[in-house]
């Protein structure tokens, strides 16, 4: 059945409100791309708070980001990269009513995804290892001083500022990707269970949508993070 | 309206590209260019994005104006956000 | 008007009766585009009502008229706009050569310090005809110090400095109110400003049990803080020489160029490291957490008094000799 | 529902299709829902009017005797809370708005209905938490929620009615989400942009806000949080932070939250005055377009609420200057409904009555916006009662105007009953003499100095006061007299026609109550909104004797 063409008339998901499958899948990519867009000004908030205290303590934050590991930063980039590119073969293979290819590539973006995950948990535990995650034990010493002993004296506090923007966003994102990997773990059932043909694919494509999402912000957050600041 | 099977080798192609940016964006990262240094990092974020919202997000091509709209909309209010709060913490040190 | 029941506030500062014009001005327009309106809405209403015989007559909308009801209400914002800015621009910018008043907020009490050095609790004595300039910082939340009579009201902030300036212009005892809420006692957070003539402030000023003057105090203690070993009057120390700092132009090591405020000053103490002056090594230490709000006022405005012509500053001219001594 | 009981006509129609909790509880049908939100934005309007009236008692006298100064505290904190986030925000979109807009463009449902459903699930959740926070506590930080003593020095509970706020904010973004979708993929054939009702262009535009506001103040809140919980440092100066940053986030969703409570009444306004001057309206595409404008515009000024607070004078200059420019739509509005009465045939309905209050209590409210506009006097009159006028005027007297009159207007189509026309004339003149008696002496009050949130205050403000309390009493009771005889019409009230006002609009199309899907069979639009040219008028005023 996955290969049947698409039926628009009687399709089992048309929903009773709407005039066709066309109409229907128009909807909800518009809502799609609207809900992405309050997410863009979620993480607006967070990113205009960052731009703003950057500016103003530039020094300070510059020592904190330099104790970020770039390598990390970097794998995981390229690792969410990976997963989008999962992702939209997902789709593709959806599109063209390949059952088994389709939960392939939404099982390897779920790995992907929880890669991402992990090597997140290992920076957070070397933070906390490294007493740079904000609060009563928080302690700074900037790296560079060594090399650079004209660098002026960092204010603790605002390098805390740093960290807890750091903390606050990536975990922000981290929270999105705890939900993407959910919302995918439920479509591989689904179309495990053959739910999707090429003629009903939009919780697919929908998801992908906001999975790319979440890789957009990621792209961001990477060089604003670690590593606009390695000559500060 | 999207029949639009683009075929498995573009998307790679894609895939690899984001993978150079991102290896040329740490690259740059670690040459001291002064001012120029988050300007470079965010025009290859911004290259990035652009990649991966028109070819993966399919919003070249298949979709239709509105989506380029709804698009444009929260970058023009972000841009705002950013914006207008800068007015503030930029002037403030005039006098 | 009847006793104790004004409609209209006190009007005892310069700065009142510029405030009461635009707003008469306003109320004016309003009052005349409200009746307007209203006319209009009841004129309407009554001359076209539904009757038998009576039928509406469509109108489709006109684009002169349109324009002629958006762009004349824009002139008139523009004339508002322009005005409400001039007016806010003098509220906001100290005349030279103010007296200086130091104002501490806390939950929920306001502490002032007088140039003199008396301090004052939750009351503010000032002599008529002379500006005053407040300089105002919190100890922990935001407040916000209000006088309806003088028609000024300023935020005060924790870990910065605001200022705000009068000149009270008629004698009198005159609220002071806390405007921005700060926890249980915001409305209990209150006080008088009493304007005195200035022959009864100066004799209020020597009765009192008046402290040392905050020059004299900040002096001690830059000297006891160490601060005098760097900043030296002359050009040999390791820091800059704070003789003229204040309100000058100063360059800094990233090229940005502003002018040294009290804020800037704050900064410099508390946090030297973001602001480095031009061919200056950073090696200032921090001096957060070390000293409390009322010695940093008055670390700035010994600062400050350096950059007083002489002879108006009694504190610089004894400060110069003994700024060497220390050398 | 009473309704329930009792079938309103032999035709079957979505309240009389099924019956019983489940059937409520569990709909996807928008008029349902629209329903559900009804009673619960009822239910906080009379909690958030409670604390209103203790306010006011409170206030009779100088001193604090009535209650301690604290609970006073949360008393203005719960009141505009609730006020704000789950009465007014909510009121006019996902109730009227909710049940009419997928009728008034001709759709059998909204884009999302499970959506829709959750929306309002995500509304309940808010609000049990909200009461939940208000039994075992309370706030007191005022509904500004401002730092640092939001984040680090008040002991009440923060986390839970942030969580609140954070909860229904989802639920409005939803709300904005499923309009904005059904109005672009929904309309029946023939329904051009051209020809949409201006209520829809209202609640469009209040969705563009929804959407793109309420993220911001959802960040703004989980940041105030986690600088509470775990002391990170992001607004309080202790910790290194800005206040002032927190002040901009907040006010950048919470000025133009303002349009989204005033722009859908004023598609409500723009619906009665077109009928009861049986008239088109003036400058159809200005109206329309204007609306569009304030959302957008509506971005462009929230600093004008911090000119005190320490930003920068050349902020202050462009935000007072664009605060002016979003003036000028409200402006063209309110000179277009005038026209659109100018030579049309006026009669004197309850909604209409409404109409007449809004525009009069609106029209005083917006021009006092413009004094705090003004940077200089906005110095003097800023955290006093002239701004606590100011948004009650505009608030109260405008949207809440606006919604009665809906409300009147509507009740026909939503009920299947008229509501007794008499008593409705005399509740608007009793709201609006109420009205103006506890608001128009706050103005005097602020000017003359009075600060807000004041639990004792300077014994010469007390004339002033008793009258605003004496006011608020009379409003009270103009408020529950409409919930009163609409309870008692839906058992009691005439059988409403399909079209009682012989109103344009695809909503008087369709049968009252309409049924599940709306239409029968969609319609097809062939003519202009408010064809009253077209539209026969008849001598009966509805229920109207
Ligand atoms: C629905 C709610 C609503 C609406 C629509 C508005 C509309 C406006 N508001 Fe208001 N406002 C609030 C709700 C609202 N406000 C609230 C809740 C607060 C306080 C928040 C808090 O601190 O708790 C507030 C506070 C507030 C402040 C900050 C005060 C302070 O704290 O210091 C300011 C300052 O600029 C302001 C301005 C305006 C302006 C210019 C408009 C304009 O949009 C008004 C436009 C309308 C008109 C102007 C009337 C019609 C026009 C004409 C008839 C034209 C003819 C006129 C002439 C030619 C003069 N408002
Ligand atoms: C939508 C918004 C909205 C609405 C409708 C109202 C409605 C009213 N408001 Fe409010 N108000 C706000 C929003 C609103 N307010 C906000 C945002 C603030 C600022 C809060 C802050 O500072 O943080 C505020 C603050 C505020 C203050 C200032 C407090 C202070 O600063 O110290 C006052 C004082 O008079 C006041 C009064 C009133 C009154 C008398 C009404 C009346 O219109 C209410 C009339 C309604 C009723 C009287 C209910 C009728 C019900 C009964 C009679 C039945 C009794 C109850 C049960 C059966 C359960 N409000
Ligand atoms: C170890 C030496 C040292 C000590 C001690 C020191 N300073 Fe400084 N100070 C400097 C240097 C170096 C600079 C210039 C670089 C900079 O701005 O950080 C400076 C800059 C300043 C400035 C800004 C001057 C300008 O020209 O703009 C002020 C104000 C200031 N210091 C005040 C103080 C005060 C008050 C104290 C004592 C509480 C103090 N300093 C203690 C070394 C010091
Ligand atoms: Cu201090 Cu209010
Ligand atoms: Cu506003």
């Amino acid at each position: 059945m996955s290969d049947s063409p698409a039926v628009t008339a009687h399709n089992p998901e048309l929903r009773h409100h709407f005039a066709d499958m066309a109409q229907q899948k128009d909807a909800a990519s518009l809502g799609m791309w609207l809900f992405l867009v309050t997410e863009i000004m979620f993480f607006g908030g967070m990113f205009c708070a960052y731009l703003i205290y950057r500016l103003q303590h530039f020094n300070d934050f510059a020592a904190a980001s330099q104790s970020l590991d770039i390598t990390l930063g970097a794998i995981n980039t390229a690792v969410l990269i990976g997963s989008s590119l999962t992702v939209v073969l997902a789709v593709n293979a959806a599109q063209r009513g390949k059952r088994k290819l389709l939960v392939f590539y939404l099982v390897a973006t779920i790995v992907l995804g929880c890669t991402f995950l992990g090597i997140k948990a290992k920076e957070y535990t070397q933070k906390f290892e490294e007493h740079h995650v904000p609060g009563p034990t928080f302690h700074f010493i900037p790296t560079r001083m060594a090399g650079h002993p004209e660098q002026p004296p960092i204010d603790e506090r605002h390098a805390e500022m740093f960290f807890s923007l750091y903390f606050v966003m990536t975990g922000m994102h981290a929270v999105h990707m705890i939900i993407g990997v959910g919302l995918f773990s439920v479509l591989t059932f689904q179309s495990w269970k053959g739910r999707y043909s090429a003629g009903y694919y939009t919780p697919i494509e929908n998801a992908g949508l906001y999975w790319h999402f979440v890789d957009v912000v990621w792209i961001y957050l990477f060089p604003l993070l670690y590593l606009i600041s390695l000559h500060g | 309206m999207s029949e639009h099977s683009t075929s498995v080798g573009f998307y790679v192609m894609i895939f690899i590209i984001l993978l150079l940016l991102t290896a040329t964006t740490v690259g740059a990262a670690f040459i001291n260019l002064g001012p120029l240094n988050p300007v470079i990092a965010l025009g290859i974020a911004t290259t990035k994005a652009l990649l991966v919202v028109l070819f993966f997000m399919h919003v070249k091509g298949a979709s239709e104006k509105m989506i380029q709209v709804v698009i444009m909309m929260g970058i023009f209010f972000l841009l705002l956000l950013l914006g207008l709060a800068l007015a503030d913490y930029g002037t403030r040190l005039w006098s | 008007m009847v006793y104790n029941f004004p409609l209209w506030p006190d009007r005892a500062s310069a700065m009142a009766g510029n405030v009461d014009a635009l707003y008469i001005f306003l109320l004016v327009v309003s009052g005349l585009m409200s009746a307007l309106i209203f006319t209009l809405v009841l004129v309407f209403a009554a001359r076209f009502r539904k009757r038998p015989g009576h039928e509406a007559e469509q109108i489709e909308g006109s684009l002169p008229l349109e324009l002629t009801w958006s762009i004349i209400p824009m002139g008139v914002f523009l004339v508002v706009f322009v005005w409400g800015a001039v007016l806010y621009f003098q509220e906001r910018t100290p005349p030279q050569g103010a007296m200086e008043v130091y104002v501490v907020a806390k939950q929920w009490m306001w502490k002032l310090e007088h140039p003199e050095g008396q301090r004052e609790i939750n009351s503010l004595h000032v002599p008529v005809g002379r500006d005053v300039k407040l300089i105002m910082t919190s100890q922990d939340v935001i407040h916000s110090f209000y006088v309806p009579a003088f028609r000024i009201k300023q935020d005060v902030l924790p870990g910065r400095y605001t200022v705000a300036w009068f000149r009270a212009t008629r004698p009198g005892t005159y609220h002071l109110f806390c405007a921005e809420y700060c926890g249980t006692q915001h409305s209990l957070m209150g006080g008088e400003v009493v304007v005195m003539e200035p022959s009864q402030y100066a004799a209020w000023l020597s009765g009192g049990n008046s402290g040392q003057p905050l020059t004299v105090t900040g002096q001690r203690l830059f000297a006891e803080l160490g601060c005098s070993t760097c900043h030296r009057s002359d050009t040999q120390g390791r820091g800059p020489n704070l003789v003229g700092v204040f309100g000058r132009q100063v360059l800094l090591e990233d090229g940005r160029t502003l002018t040294a405020d009290e804020n800037y000053l704050r900064e410099s103490i508390v946090s030297p490291g973001s602001k480095v002056v031009s061919g200056f090594k950073p090696i200032m230490p921090t001096f957060q957490g070390m000293v409390s709000d009322e010695q940093l006022n008055a670390l700035v405005a010994y600062v400050k008094s350096l950059s007083q012509p002489a002879s108006k500053s009694v504190a610089a001219a004894g400060t110069q000799p003994q700024t060497q001594q220390v050398q | 529902m009473a309704t329930a009981t009792l079938p309103v006509t032999e035709r079957e129609n979505y309240l009389n299709k099924e019956y019983g909790i489940r059937s409520w509880l569990f709909t996807i049908d928008h008029k349902r829902i629209a329903l559900l939100y009804l009673l619960s934005v009822t239910f906080f309007f009379f909690i958030g009017g409670l604390f209103a009236l203790l306010i006011r008692l409170e206030l009779l006298t100088p001193a604090g005797d009535l209650v301690q100064a604290d609970t006073y505290n949360k008393l203005f904190t719960m009141h505009g809370m609730v006020m704000v986030f789950f009465f007014l925000i909510p009121v006019v979109p996902a109730t009227l708005g909710n049940f009419l807009v997928p009728i008034m463009i001709g759709a059998k449902d909204l884009a999302f209905p499970r959506i829709n459903l959750m929306s309002w699930y995500l509304y309940v959740i808010g609000g049990i938490l909200i009461m939940h926070c208000m039994l075992t506590g309370g706030v007191d930080t005022g509904w500004t929620f401002y730092t640092p003593y939001s984040t680090a020095f008040t002991n009440t509970k923060i986390i839970e009615a942030g969580l609140a706020v954070f909860v229904a904010g989802f639920s409005s973004i939803f709300t904005g989400l499923n309009f904005i979708v059904t109005v672009h993929r929904m309309r029946a054939p023939g329904m051009t942009w051209g020809r949409l009702p201006l209520f829809i262009w209202a609640n469009y535009a209040t969705s563009i806000i929804m959407i793109l506001g309420t993220p911001v103040v959802a960040i703004t809140i989980i940041l105030v949080a986690a600088e509470r919980l775990f002391h990170l440092g992001i607004f309080d100066p202790k910790l290194g932070g800005d206040p002032l940053l927190f002040q901009h986030l907040f006010w950048f969703y919470s000025h133009p939250a303002v349009y989204i409570m005033i722009l859908p009444s004023m598609g409500i306004i723009s619906e009665i005055i077109t009928c009861f001057s049986r008239k088109r309206i003036f400058g159809y595409k200005f109206v329309a377009l204007s609306s569009v404008a304030i959302a957008v515009l509506g971005f462009l000024v929230w600093a004008h609420h911090m000119f005190v607070a320490g930003m920068s004078v050349y902020a202050a200059l462009i935000f007072s200057f664009l605060s002016y420019m979003v003036a000028v739509p409200s402006a063209i509005k309110v000179f277009n409904w005038t026209a659109t009465m100018y030579k049309g045939s006026i009669s004197y309905t309850t909604p209409m009555l409404y109409a007449f209050g809004f525009l009069g209590l609106f029209t005083i409210g917006g021009l006092t916006g413009l004094f705090l506009a003004s940077l200089g006097i906005d110095v003097h009159v800023t955290d006093t009662y002239f701004v606590v006028a100011h948004f009650h005027y505009i608030m109260v007297g405008g949207v809440l105007m606006g919604y009665l009159g809906g409300m009147h207007f509507w009740w026909p189509k939503i009920s299947g009953r008229m509501y007794p026309e008499g008593w409705g004339r005399l509740a608007a003149l009793i709201v609006f003499i109420g009205f103006n008696l506890t608001f128009f002496p706050q103005f005097i009050l602020g000017y003359v100095g009075m600060p807000r949130r004041y639990w004792q205050y300077s014994p010469e403000f007390q004339v002033l006061n008793v009258l605003s309390t004496a006011g608020s009493t009379i409003l009270g009771v103009g408020y529950l007299l409409p919930m009163i005889y609409f309870l008692w019409s839906m058992r009691y009230g005439k059988q409403a026609p399909d079209n009682p006002w012989n109103a344009a609009g695809l909503e008087w199309k369709t049968s009252s109550p309409p049924t599940t899907f709306n239409f029968d069979e969609t319609p097809v639009v062939d003519f202009e909104a408010y064809d009253y040219e077209n539209i026969k008028d008849t001598d009966d005023d509805g229920g109207a004797h």
